[in-house]
């Protein structure tokens, strides 16, 4: 996950910066699987296997999650750097 | 919270707590405003590029999102003081 | 967050306190937040702002929720001290 | 919780453990308690206090919701021990 | 929670083995609480009593989502005896 | 996850921290995939024994969640490649 190079700017330490990276990871992981499961798999369990619609969403909505976590973290980043957040 | 029972070493591990605890919070709001934004705001999966008007919707949504987590900081606060005001008074009243 | 001073009446040691301090915090911190958004401002992002009616409504939201906060732990302590709850 | 394969340190430790665990569920317990009453009764934001309608709500809620956790506490207990006890059987059998 | 004797047969270390066991309950005590409160006792407070309709749901609930999960830690099993789970 | 600003020595604790974390991992697939599969699949409490309807419907649950899981965690390693390769090329533009 990328913090728009938030770590650098802010000189927070490095082992700041793993727990960071650690907990990122941990956090995205479960919230994007629940989400995009949510968005592309209806709870119809017709058979045990992902259809060709389902398997399109699924990677269209990764791809999607991806960006708006890229927008959210540069948008965080300008925030942080002209003081507006805390 | 009530830290009135809290000798002054557990006062400043909690204030060092509190300092670790803001970044933990930061990734936090991180993880929940991308999550809430994109519940809120990605519906459309014909295309794996966020269209313009999702694009709008996440920039507002974010912008309301944290101005929503600073404001219930605030308040949340200030009625924390008033309790420990409250309960200061009912302890000078009981002495 | 106050436990009706549940820590005292019960004894339980400073450090235990504590910990039940920090939890308390992050959890509430994190519940507070989703719990208001949700009650008080409706997924329809027609400017970036909190209007006035959406931020009177969270200044209540809190406001209730601390009273439901305080009345939940009074309610359990009273309970813990009659023995009713392990 | 099926603990048949620990040793006998391990199961002090597990002990210990779920000790240490009770004050967590405890104030998860209270954490989850306030965040789901309030989602169920407080719905009316034209006042800062509890409405008398809201209060009374709480408190059953409060009520039901702990009756409930101690009634899932006590069957699932149930259906763990049913368990270990035909996993001996089975091991008692294919001995 | 039975894990299909998942540990053994792998050949985890006795500390992961506590560990898993530690973070199963955890998880499954708050999850098996939330779900079966959801299916079984529905949001209109007439009184502070779980009725006798309730309670029998809840009994049998537990009894299912005990009986779920069982099945599922069964079936990751055999998957990853077969190496098709990494 | 963007590594590019970490150490050697960081990257292998966070390869050692990768590691324990599938364990991690694997125990929140595990409940995670119980709770859904429960949610979807189990809503008749006549009885205490899962009917042969929802035995087959939790069945496809698991299979489906867990193919979608792989598949997630397969498109976000390919979009965290993609970046990490258009970060290099820039910092090579810049240079």
């Amino acid at each position: 996950m990328n913090f728009g190079n938030f770590g650098q700017q802010t000189q927070v330490q490095s082992n700041v910066n793993m727990s960071m990276a650690e907990q990122e990871l941990e956090m995205v992981t479960t919230f994007i699987v629940d989400s995009c499961y949510r968005k592309c798999v209806p709870p119809k369990y017709q058979d045990g296997e992902l259809n060709k619609g389902e398997s399109v969403c699924i990677d269209r909505c990764v791809a999607k999650y991806f960006e708006v976590n890229m927008k959210v973290g540069q948008k965080l980043t300008a925030q942080a750097n002209q003081g507006q957040l805390r | 919270m009530d830290f009135s029972g809290l000798s002054d070493m557990e006062r400043s591990r909690m204030n060092a707590f509190i300092e670790q605890k803001q970044m933990k919070d930061f990734l936090r709001l991180y993880a929940n405003l991308v999550d809430r934004c994109f519940a809120d705001c990605v519906n459309d999966f014909t295309s794996k590029a966020l269209s313009s008007k999702e694009d709008t919707c996440v920039n507002r949504c974010v912008d309301k999102f944290i101005k929503h987590s600073e404001r219930v900081g605030l308040r949340f606060g200030e009625q924390n003081a008033l309790l420990q005001q409250q309960q200061q008074q009912q302890m000078m009243g009981s002495q």
